[in-house]
């Protein structure tokens, strides 16, 4: 871990006028110890900074800017919560567990207990990749400024299966793939002001920019994070996949939202985590089930267009598999 | 494939360790011990023993403390954090180390300069490994060694990523990691193999070029390197201390009425000790000691004597609690040697422990195997030949055999062996809980059940017909009733998910290492304290010594202080193979016996009565004819002449002699246990839901922390079957999941509910007749497991781990 | 590591005496008897804390946290965690570092009653908390249920592991005084235990919580 | 056969019975198969030679840095 100086934000205003990088900048751009960045829960980033690959020049934290932690529900509005809510708040509300069953479902099952505790939201949603040659000290990878994506020639067996053609690293956010299922919203601050951006296009895909996977600025912060009231006809599930049932990361997961009139879904979100850089999003899929009864067949056709498009590596083509019996199987569950 | 050697396999035991048999005593008596097993064939055996052994202990359940469950004497200081373990130890004035490695799998250093490490803020010393035939120990002298910059001759070729090149001593730790990363290295790569089957192709980067003279050894085990061939190949080897090749293996086969030949692999495990590899080493004048996370204290204290030219008088090496070792932690390691070197340099205390991704890369592995097994069965069952061929490798070290369970687990008059070490660029392998047993039962155990298919039998059944081993007979049958072993037909379950059952066994040979031992010291207080070197690495050794010699004073396991780890103390065994029980105990009750004769001899003076009238029980000592003479333990060592009463004991050869050498006891260990699995054949991944382990390991000192051993194999096997894998980059030789996270160990969701069924065996072996259980608790897990995933799905897997991709792929559904 | 009576860098002197600092030093003893006796449930720190909003490091800077119920101030960079704080500086080795990135949870302490792994924090970061490490566990010579019951049942072996389990499982109960068996072994699913102590923590922490109703 | 009398004194083993020591120390029973070994001089399984330390190549006389055993020191 490299020398930094530490400061607490005592506003948010405060903390923008301090920060000059985002993490990404701070591990590409500006690589020479004098970035300023902004640490929330700080697991993500201490992890960086132990494995070396980011040396930044100052943390500013976030943790003593008042209001930050704020959750609410309301039937009308939805949920909203501020962006250091940890992912624990979010598996303890009863609103969370009771309305957003697939939020809640994502939250249990992320990282371990004490890392619940202590990450936050905003900082989960802003985490880099764990490809296992990004976090590595020895890998100088497109990622990281570099020409070489290791994982492509190299062991792939958790990577990516759809856009894979330039870093087929995975977003790490499990959480991210309940939110955007939920047509979620995330509120950035910056010195002019807000701006308010849903979820889809938060996130940057590798092909898009490769060097990052938000949108977010130098000069902003995450200040809200908001879902959209749920309808009494909202039918919602949630299925991660790991290796292993405690902690582990995703080698899958799959949220589905569905709008149902009865036995017939009216509309349907549908998102894959840990298929691509980004929470992916199956537009195809999602036709697939609207307007129609919820059956086998349908479930079927819908796994099938879901994972059209794939473009598996070496080593994970039991990816292509896998998601269609978890989507499958997640599509099932909301229905019934 | 296999080498038809038929030459005479002569082995390397040095002559003094060839003997066997009763030894023959000067002064003998005859006494009459507890044999076999109770409840089913116990009967006593008359031994002749020296006379100054103990008395015959009757068996557990006549015994006030031994085979009780007895709490862990230490257990205290672990659950309130007040146990000291090396990486807790803090010295005044203490450095700390780090050091620099190879960053890639194949080079040569053309050049390496330290003067600016030397010169960073903090830095007390600097130590480069330097490569000079002959030379001396200390090859880069003193604070003002003169080479700042050192040359490409000097240096050491660099074979894997992780390798070791120099070193630094520092004020804190993130100045001697800071200082590391300014040694100027200025590398040329070389071309690199690190794949099992790449390795052995001709055309294969070379991991050791120069040819090596035989230099005086049976043919079997040179390393023919510059063979193109053969390049990167060691052996073949043909026998063990269990024999070479017997029978006619061509004559067995064209005797079966059928022949199954399969191929096998399993992969590479890290030992994931929690505790890092790792010493606090303080060179003094007068004496260096060393705190060590080690498995032999005294194995480290020697190696650091040899090295440096010490008495191994002057040397104190200290392992008061450790962090896990699992066969790893032998030797006083690349970090023990640079810490002392370190030390010696700066004149202060340095500790030097390895950081998660060190441990993964340099601190050993279990070798993987690639396994061609070929056995020939007779319609009525019988096994007419074996014939095993394997290549494993384990890096730039040696060690990839798959072990001894195919040449001697089942009855078969002709068996032949071949096994092959494959040289990579890959950190080295190093002894793990029953190297070579764990990867030869996952081959060996599917084998005997797919003939048990093949002649319609039941497995359990069938291994009843072959399996001649008496104790394993029980294990297997008490087993089976405590699972409900019922056979069902493979993947016959209707559903995607799929239940199966399965089992299979192992065995492990009874090792004793003489080299054992204590002192028990009774103190004139009533204070009694148990001192030798032997060290407990978490399997509860502390806690049944204090329970042998409580049980010896009449005494109770807390009232027995227990002071080991410390090299100050009577040599004990270094713990591995399952050895540490079977060697210490004896040492220990024998010391204790002394002891008490001792102290009863003085008080049999104080009393004026025969020392053969007084006994100890209870807390009390007294007169076995005068129920009037009768005092506390307390009172009793207040007689005392002097203020202790001390003895010291070693261990003496097995009762009845070893079957091979010195420390090759009769009677393997057997192991029998079932899983129950269920494997969603959608995704593929696999819950073990249930294991039986049915063991036994003579006589259980401690039933409730063997249970807690056999716990941890079962664990420890579930791990190896599903999840653990040392991934390697094909094009770089990063381990690229060389840390706790991509690195996948069974956390609590993936513990199955574990039954032990202990069978009390015994042998007539010595005064404890005491056995191990450490590594025959883990060798027959992934076979199990195996053996039960094929039977919930019907098709059967050859390759560990058992992941949801191979089953994915071997339902052909991927 | 660096005692921490050394001397002190020119970063502290900069920040000069600021009245918390003062009260603390005028009243260790007082605070350090107030919060034992409130009692182990008590996680409010003995004084509220104020955020400091200067500028801290790179060099050490002063940091002021309750540790099992007793003030303590340290002198120490921003980029020490809570774990090597607590190691190194104040001596309590209980806590253990084996992964180093929060993958095994040998690390864990109770910041404010709530468990965390505390490789992952920055002693920074707890500036002004509360802190319960293994050491503290036990009040007044009376070892934790948990505890307790972790000897009865033989739940440790290495013991390396033993007291982030305890932490763990007794985190649990103070949570949910009556856990099932999926409650513990959700508890313990980012514990690391390579010796295979889990059946008995297991059956360990369960024990303990019949006990303590 | 003409299996060494001597081993160098630095070359050191495990296998599953316990450690190997070099030097007139004997090689206790043995299982060429499932041994690891390593020479003291650099702590890995390489010699300073840079080949193999081995019971095949480690009783070599011949070898460089081969090193003749010492009668033991015990004081």
């Amino acid at each position: 871990m490299n020398r930094f100086e530490y400061i607490k934000a005592p506003s948010i205003a405060e903390a923008l006028d301090m920060m000059d990088s985002t993490v990404p900048e701070a591990m590409v751009q500006k690589t020479d110890g004098s970035a300023r960045v902004v640490k929330a829960g700080g697991t993500d980033l201490l992890d960086l900074i132990k494995e070396g690959i980011l040396e930044p020049g100052r943390l500013i934290d976030l943790k003593n800017i008042p209001g930050l932690d704020k959750l609410s529900f309301d039937k009308e509005k939805g949920l909203q919560f501020g962006p250091m809510v940890t992912i624990a708040d979010l598996e303890k509300s009863k609103e969370v567990k009771q309305h957003y069953p697939a939020l809640y479902q994502a939250a249990a099952h992320a990282a371990t207990p004490q890392i619940r505790n202590m990450a936050t939201m905003g900082g989960n949603l802003m985490q880099r990749p764990r490809c296992w040659y990004f976090r590595s000290n020895g890998h100088h990878c497109r990622k990281k400024g570099g020409t070489t994506c290791f994982a492509q020639i190299g062991q792939n067996q958790f990577h990516s299966i759809f856009l894979t053609n330039v870093c087929p690293c995975v977003h790490p956010s499990s959480l991210a793939t309940a939110l955007v299922a939920y047509d979620g919203k995330v509120e950035l601050t910056g010195p002019e002001g807000k701006r308010v951006l849903p979820l889809s296009e938060f996130f940057t895909p590798s092909n898009v920019d490769v060097t990052c996977e938000n949108v977010a600025t130098n000069q902003e912060i995450i200040t809200n994070i908001m879902l959209p009231p749920v309808q009494d006809s909202t039918r919602a599930h949630y299925i991660k996949q790991g290796q292993r049932e405690s902690y582990d990361w995703s080698m899958g997961d799959v949220a589905v939202v569905l709008q149902m009139d009865g036995k017939k879904c009216r509309d349907a979100r549908i998102v894959f985590g840990a298929a691509a850089p980004i929470p992916l999003r199956r537009e195809s899929a999602e036709e697939v089930l609207k307007g129609k009864s919820i059956n086998e067949k349908v479930i079927e056709q819908a796994a099938e267009k879901a994972l059209e498009g794939a473009t598996p590596l070496a080593y994970n083509g039991y990816k292509v598999h896998l998601f269609k019996t978890l989507l499958k199987r997640t599509i099932m569950e909301a229905a019934s | 494939m296999a080498n038809p050697n038929k030459k005479k396999i002569v082995l390397p035991v040095a002559p003094d360790t060839e003997a066997h048999g009763p030894v023959k005593h000067l002064y003998s008596k005859k006494v009459k011990l507890p044999y076999g097993v109770p409840g089913h064939n116990l009967t006593e055996m008359e031994r002749e023993v020296s006379i100054d052994e103990p008395p015959a202990l009757p068996i557990n359940e006549k015994l006030n403390v031994l085979g009780k469950r007895t709490k862990r004497v230490d257990a205290i200081y672990k659950v309130t954090g007040a146990a000291k373990y090396t990486a807790d130890i803090q010295l005044p004035g203490m450095l700390f180390g780090k050091f620099l490695r190879s960053p890639h799998p194949h080079a040569i250093i053309k050049s390496l300069d330290v003067s600016a490490a030397r010169r960073y803020p903090g830095v007390r010393a600097v130590h480069v490994l330097l490569m000079e035939p002959g030379g001396s120990v200390e090859r880069d002298s003193g604070h003002d060694a003169p080479a700042e910059t050192y040359n490409m001759d000097q240096l050491p070729r660099l074979r894997y990523v992780g390798q070791p090149i120099a070193a630094v001593a520092a004020e804190s730790q993130y100045i001697a990691n800071e200082a590391v990363k300014l040694i100027k290295v200025e590398y040329e790569t070389k071309p690199f193999v690190l794949e099992l089957d790449k390795a052995r192709k001709k055309g294969a980067p070379i991991v050791f070029e120069e040819v090596i003279e035989d230099g005086g050894n049976e043919g079997d085990v040179g390393v023919k390197a510059a063979d193109e061939q053969k390049g990167n190949l060691r052996g073949p080897t043909t026998g063990s201390f269990l024999g070479g090749p017997r029978g006619d293996v061509e004559k067995g086969f064209a005797e079966a009425d059928f022949v199954l030949e399969k191929e096998y692999r399993t992969q590479v495990q890290t030992h994931c000790c929690l505790e890092t590899h790792g010493v606090v080493a303080d060179w003094q004048p007068d004496l260096l000691t060393v705190y060590a996370s080690t498995q032999n204290t005294a194995g480290v204290r020697d190696d650091l004597a040899e090295l440096f030219g010490l008495p191994k008088s002057k040397v104190r090496v200290i392992t008061e609690y450790m962090g896990g070792g699992f066969g790893s932690k032998f030797g006083a390691g690349h970090f023990g040697v640079m810490a002392t070197m370190l030390s010696k340099k700066a004149g202060r205390p340095v500790k030097l422990m390895l950081d998660r991704e060190e441990e993964h890369l340099s601190a050993g592995n279990r070798p993987n195997s690639h396994q061609m097994l070929k056995m020939g069965f007779r319609n009525d069952g019988k096994i007419t030949a074996i014939d095993l061929t394997s290549y494993g490798t384990a890096g730039v070290g040696l060690g990839a055999g798959v072990g001894r369970v195919a040449q001697d687990m089942y009855e078969c008059p002709n068996f032949r062996t071949a096994q092959y070490d494959v040289f990579t660029h890959a950190g080295p392998g190093a002894a793990f809980r029953a190297p070579g047993n764990v990867q030869g039962v996952f081959a060996l155990e599917q084998m005997i059940d797919e003939a048990a298919e093949r002649l319609g039998m039941d497995p359990v059944k069938y291994r009843d017909l072959i399996d001649k081993h008496e104790v394993r007979k029980i294990q297997r049958m008490k087993g089976a009733e405590a699972f409900g072993w019922k056979y069902k037909k493979p993947g016959s379950d209707p559903g995607p998910i799929k239940r199966g059952f399965g089992m299979a066994q192992g065995h492990w040979t009874r090792f004793i290492n003489l080299n054992s031992s204590a002192t028990v010291r009774i103190n004139k207080d009533g204070s009694v304290a148990i001192m030798s070197s032997v060290q407990d690495i978490g399997t509860g050794t502390k806690t049944i010594l204090a329970q042998v010699v409580a049980e010896e004073l009449g005494l109770m396991a807390e009232d027995i202080t227990v002071k080991i780890g410390d090299t100050l103390y009577p040599d004990g065994p270094g713990s591995g193979g399952s050895v540490t029980a079977g060697s210490i105990t004896p040492a220990v009750r024998n010391a204790a016996y002394k002891a008490k004769m001792e102290l009863l001899g003085q008080v049999a003076g104080a009393w004026d009565v025969e020392l053969s009238d007084l006994d100890m029980k209870n807390g009390e000592v007294f007169s076995k004819t005068d129920s009037s003479k009768k005092m506390s333990f307390g009172e009793a060592t207040k007689k005392m002449r002097t203020n202790q009463v001390m003895a010291t004991a070693s261990r003496p050869d097995d009762y009845g002699g070893f079957e091979i050498g010195n420390g090759i006891g009769y009677g393997r260990l057997g192991s029998v246990q079932f899983a129950e699995v269920l494997v969603d054949t959608e995704t593929g991944f696999i819950k073990v839901e249930r294991v039986v382990a049915a063991h036994s390991c003579g006589r259980p000192l401690n039933p409730l922390q063997v249970e807690s051993q056999i716990n941890g194999g079962v664990i420890m096997g579930i791990g190896y079957a599903l999840y653990e894998d040392r991934i390697l980059d094909l094009n770089t030789g990063y381990q690229v999941n060389a840390n706790l996270e991509q690195y996948k160990l069974p956390y609590s969701k993936e513990i199955p509910q574990i039954e032990t069924v202990l069978i009390e065996h015994y042998g007539a072996f010595s005064s404890t007749d005491a056995s191990g259980i450490g590594e025959p608790a883990n060798i027959p897990t992934a076979g199990a497991i195996a053996n039960a995933v094929y039977n919930a799905i019907g098709v059967r897997l050859y390759e560990l781990p058992l992941t949801p991709q191979k089953v994915l792929a071997a339902l052909g559904v991927s | 590591m660096k005692n921490d009576s050394k001397e002190r860098s020119p970063e502290k002197k900069k920040q000069g005496v600021s009245r918390r600092a003062f009260l603390r030093g005028a009243g260790m003893t007082t605070a350090g008897t107030v919060a034992l006796a409130s009692g182990m449930l008590s996680f409010k720190p003995a004084e509220p804390a104020p955020a400091k909003t200067a500028l801290m490091g790179p060099g050490e800077t002063e940091v002021s946290l309750t540790v099992n119920g007793q003030q303590r101030t340290l002198w120490i960079e921003p980029r020490t965690t809570l774990a090597d704080a607590l190691r190194e500086h104040l001596h309590l080795t209980g806590t253990k570092v084996v992964c180093d990135r929060g993958s095994c949870s040998a690390c864990t302490v109770w910041v404010d009653g709530t468990p965390v792994n505390s490789c992952m924090t920055l002693a920074v970061d707890v500036d002004g908390r509360e802190v319960t490490t293994v050491e503290g566990l036990a009040k007044d010579g009376e070892l934790h249920p948990v505890q307790e019951a972790f000897i009865e049942h033989d739940a440790s072996m290495c013991g390396f592991c033993t007291p982030g389990m305890v932490m763990s499982c007794a985190g649990l109960l103070e949570r949910n005084p009556n856990p099932s068996l999926d409650d513990v072994k959700l508890a313990t699913s980012g514990n690391l235990c390579r010796c295979g102590t889990y059946p008995k923590v297991f059956d360990a922490t369960l024990a303990a919580a019949k006990k303590m109703k | 056969m003409n299996s060494p009398t001597h081993y160098c004194r630095f070359l050191r083993g495990k296998n599953a019975y316990g450690t190997v020591e070099g030097g007139d120390k004997p090689f206790l029973n043995f299982d060429p198969a499932t041994t690891t070994y390593w020479c003291l001089r650099t702590m890995g399984p390489v010699g300073p030679d840079g080949q193999p330390a081995h019971l095949s190549n480690c009783g070599n006389t011949k070898r460089k840095c081969f090193a003749a055993p010492e009668v033991e020191k015990e004081s």
